[in-house]
């Protein structure tokens, strides 16, 4: 099943089970179905919970925002992530400040999906991974499943387990990506899904090299990052004979540190990839948090690879320049590996 | 309904104008900190429409919110512990003057950012075939927000049972109406295909008669309304921050709601009702006083 | 001023027209990637109104930006190799079909967000007592986003030389315009006070002579004008992602402004100014392909 | 001289030196002045050069772009920092992205200015330290005076020899504050402005405890926290001997790594404070970087203390719960002091 099939059935199942779903977008009528047809046939289905919407993307959080107030479970889609800093007033002034503000008199169970990433030759206002901007905001989570996750179950979470708002983070390059069944024996890698209290819905996928114990480096991604950083892990180990231990968040925020924690205290060289901008990304927090929790006498070393600091050109060979790719990881992977 | 309309009006009007002025005291006084926007000489708005909402039926207020509050609920007591920060006030001291939330009742300072919030609220009860009217009252300074308009077309569009109160007293904090709108109120709702009302009075009875006729007919159409209130602020924006000159103030106390409903009254009704609402007003203060402050533990 | 209008308006509308064809036959060729909007069916608004701007006159532009680009400076060079990612393109490579910058004109991505840009932008020139006025093309689907608003009230407060030139084509990428756009256009421009024309055709001649008596008018009164085009675009909103039925697109057609304009040409202009348009577009396709792609190294 | 006659004294100095420059802003006209008054005076002095703005903060914004890009110099006025999310679209997706994806053929010399902070009981939508929304945003300034600063020369810096786009900071606290000149000698502390090439516009002040010659830990802090860090300082010396170096910045963003780093690595142990909130802050970037700048066997010690994630309380006595005081520096000075 595609990553696309995957959200599409699951905002199915979620207006076909609880009348409390409803659909909010630009052009996600049918035939159409919304720019990257997650939402198709839902209109169909469901005239009368599928709304379309204009183009007012402050607008459209707001009104998911003024639906959960009283007690539905909106899902509105922003057509590219790039857009959802016009929202950005309604995320953090009203839609997440409410329930703290308000002592918990009310809840805004708001899930807002956000196609973001680049990869596409969309240009500078169509590629971005603009999740990071809401790193610091209060009471917001940010869930981008990854290739190796069931996007549809996390959407799920998202819109009835959590009474929270959520970015929903889908990357662009994922839609047509085929999922990779982690409980499918691997040629090369084996898979562990970790997750505690703190994680429970959107758990983190650890990705190690088959039948072998040592463990040099430990990778952290998300999201549309995924194939990017299993393809350098390969790599680095037939290469190099590095051995590369991914951790797959689907939790961006806010950060399973504990689960991540374990694995990485144990490691003691980390690589934090990240498609967003590396200057003031999710690396950065993560790093902070990696670093605060080093054990006295066994230091963790943390670097970190993200998009530079430009614009996403629209040309495919100088978008190419701009974000991580598996060269780039493969080659910090080693670095780390030989540098400390 | 009412046995004595203009003294139920005049009620609600002269707890909401004798708590402001308490307010002012008490800020003056230094018993109170933080800010506040007096909702003095538009306490005929509030009142005039909020009375015939229902408790089902949500308000969403701005910055201006007090008078719109205890016209709502009438609850003097939570909405001054509120502003005194206190344990028991509205959101236990969090919220204070500008974001208070109580039942149907809301309201934040970030201007005109709740127009959107309020048409998915409508457009909740229009999908759940209540009776129920949402209604949200903005200033005309507030116009100048992108999203009121999102909102308008989006509430024309699906038509929700959202009543837009826009009170223009003709002022932004210190900026006149004519240095920041142009055009008109009435053209720019209308261009949105919203039915729209003007209301050139301080009158709580006219509105309150206007107000009752639109919001029954919404009950029944469904559909959103405007309601334009041209009215006055006759105190400063927020405390002590009045840029207007004595003259052109004491020109629009003429039109004072407070003294027009008071002439409509017996002596003795005026005098009563101001009793009780000062004595509503010193329980709530003696009440505030009382309460302590909430704990709050959190990682720096 | 011109020799013969309906060929000097063919001239562009033809450029236009056959860029935008060859642009999609690349594309369907795999030889251009990322994104287009063609411009198909509205060539007659961007050709009728920029024909009147100077040099100095700014435009901006959204992302169906090549036919006012190409009306404007006539420059199918550097726009075919920035949509192929060259060096040699407008901003060599950078910006891509819908972010480009060339001397006074511009585009972006974001839809409606450079309104209040284009407002500062007529204010300068307000403020230089120059005779310029700026120019903004928006659709209909943009009058969603709440900034216009912002940007029509400033406009019209500071009565600024900013030409707002709405091109209806009653859609907005698949959304007809009745699910996103509730009352009219024009009393929406009207109601901030901004004086507005409307017309209905696409006729380049019509339009050049509508747009002359407005841009004449405004570098002498220095005021803010909304010109409404309804016009139809007969492309795909992106490339092959029209949801309409064939049928209302061959109704439409009859109003194609291409055709319309040569009916009154001479069989022999018609034809050369076809082979000209050609000629310059297959020369702009050689010069592209033969450019390369600039250099960029960025820390990761 | 108060922190907000020097804003104000400078915006009179730009308007009547550089006629390019004008001034846009929400009740900036005299007599308000603008409502924390750093704008008293103005458009008395110069009545066709000051705008008075509708409530419309992207537009505001919107229009110091096209100013700017026609060869003005503007000055915008956010009446409250809590509001420049309206604007955040126009500010990452415009006027920072222009000069970048336009290949540089138009530069963006635009000054907004925000003033941010809390402190004063304002509220949840009035006091936050939202500057730290904008760290990833490429091709942007952020620049914030303390009182140790000249915040007129600084806002002079950005107006006219800065050609970007420049978020200033003016933490509301701070106002009615006196400025402190770092020229004459202090009872406790001694200064010196450190600043390279990569800061020279925007210096950072370093403070230290006079006449001591040991430095136990370095305080790295901007803006309104600088009141607060020098408090500390004086506290932790006196009760504990701990001495302790204040390094203030004012340039946020891009943060001047070369003049931290050589301060820091000679320390080793280094405490971030913020006034925004520590979840995903300055600090995050801030310590990645000083983590990745260890040297081989000297590694350094990173803690950061920062606003809670929650909403900032209305209630004088809970704001104080929520952002941080002297005590939690010193507390936090001290275990840093201990721990490590
Ligand atoms: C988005 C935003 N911008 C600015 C402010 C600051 N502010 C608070 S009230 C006010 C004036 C509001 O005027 P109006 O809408 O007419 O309401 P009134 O104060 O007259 O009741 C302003 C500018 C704000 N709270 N929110
Ligand atoms: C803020 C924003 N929201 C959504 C989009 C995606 N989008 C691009 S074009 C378009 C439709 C625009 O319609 P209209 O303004 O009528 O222009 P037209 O395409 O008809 O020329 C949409 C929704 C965008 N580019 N920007
Ligand atoms: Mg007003
Ligand atoms: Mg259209």
């Amino acid at each position: 099943m595609k990553y696309v099939e995957s959200l599409n059935q699951a905002l199915h199942r979620l207006l076909d089970k609880d009348s409390r779903v409803l659909l909010l977008g630009e052009d996600v009528l049918d035939p159409y179905g919304g720019a990257f047809k997650v939402s198709k046939g839902l209109s169909t289905a469901f005239p009368d919970r599928v709304f379309t919407m204009p183009i007012s993307e402050a607008a459209i959080v707001g009104m998911g925002t003024g639906l959960a107030m009283r007690g539905m479970r909106p899902v509105v889609e922003i057509m590219f992530g790039d857009f959802i800093l016009l929202a950005a007033d309604q995320i953090v002034n009203s839609a997440t400040k409410f329930p703290l503000m308000f002592n918990s008199k009310i809840s805004v169970p708001l899930v807002i999906r956000v196609p973001m990433g680049g990869r596409r030759g969309y240009g500078p206002t169509h590629s971005q991974t603009l999740e990071t901007f809401f790193m610091n905001t209060p009471n917001l989570d940010i869930i981008a499943p990854s290739h190796l996750h069931d996007p549809g179950q996390l959407l799920e979470n998202a819109v009835l387990a959590s009474d929270g708002v959520t970015l929903f983070v889908e990357n662009k390059s994922l839609y047509a990506q085929e999922l990779m069944d982690i409980n499918q024996p691997h040629a090369i890698f084996e898979f562990q899904k970790l997750g505690g209290s703190e994680d429970l819905l959107y758990p983190t996928i650890k990705v190690s090299i088959r039948d072998v114990e040592k463990q040099d480096i430990v990778l952290i991604a998300y999201g549309g990052m995924s194939p990017f950083v299993l393809q350098a892990a390969e790599k680095a180990f037939f290469e190099e004979e590095i051995a590369v231990t991914c951790l797959l968040v689907s939790q961006v925020k806010p950060l399973p540190m504990g689960t991540l924690r374990r694995v990485c205290a144990s490691v003691g060289k980390v690589l934090i990839v990240e498609e967003s901008l590396k200057y003031g990304g999710w690396g950065a927090e993560l790093s902070a948090q990696l670093h605060q929790s080093q054990a006295k006498n066994s230091p963790i070393h943390i670097r970190r690879i993200g998009a530079s600091e430009f614009v996403i050109p629209s040309s495919k060979e100088l978008e190419e320049k701009m974000l991580p790719q598996v060269q780039d990881i493969y080659q910090a992977t080693k670095d780390l590996f030989n540098e400390c | 309904m009412l046995v004595n309309l203009s003294e139920e009006l005049y009620r609600k009007v002269i707890l909401i104008r004798l708590f402001e002025e308490r307010v002012l005291t008490l800020f003056s006084q230094g018993k109170l900190s933080g800010t506040t926007h007096a909702y003095i000489g538009q306490e005929a708005n509030a009142v005039g429409v909020i009375s015939h909402l229902r408790e089902e039926d949500t308000v969403f207020s701005n910055h201006r919110c007090h008078g719109h509050y205890l016209a709502k609920t009438g609850d003097a007591v939570g909405l001054l512990a509120e502003l005194m920060g206190k344990e028991t006030g509205i959101c236990s001291g969090l919220g204070g003057s500008q974001h208070i939330c109580n039942r149907n009742f809301f309201s934040n300072g970030i201007q005109g950012s709740y127009m959107p919030i309020v048409v998915g609220m409508a457009l909740t009860e229009k999908l759940r075939n209540t009776s129920a009217v949402v209604t949200a009252f903005i200033g005309d300074g507030t116009l100048g927000q992108g999203v009121v308009y999102e909102a308008f077309n989006i509430a024309s569009l699906y038509q929700v049972p959202l009543l837009v109160v826009i009170e223009n007293n003709r002022i932004a904090q210190t900026t006149p109406i004519e240095l920041n709108l142009a055009g008109s109120i009435a053209a720019r709702t209308q261009a949105f295909g919203i039915a729209t009302t003007e209301l050139d009075t301080t009158d709580a009875e006219v509105i309150f008669d206007c107000a009752g006729e639109i919001i029954a007919n919404m009950r029944e159409d469904r559909r959103p309304h405007a309601l334009i209130i041209n009215s006055q602020r006759l105190g400063p924006h927020s405390k002590g921050d009045d840029t207007r000159t004595e003259e052109a103030i004491a020109d629009m106390r003429r039109l004072d709601p407070v003294p027009l409903l008071e002439a409509r009254l017996t002596n003795q009704a005026r005098e009563q009702l101001r009793a009780e609402a000062n004595e509503i007003i010193s329980q709530a203060e003696f009440l505030a006083n009382q309460s302590g402050v909430r704990s709050l533990e959190m990682a720096k």
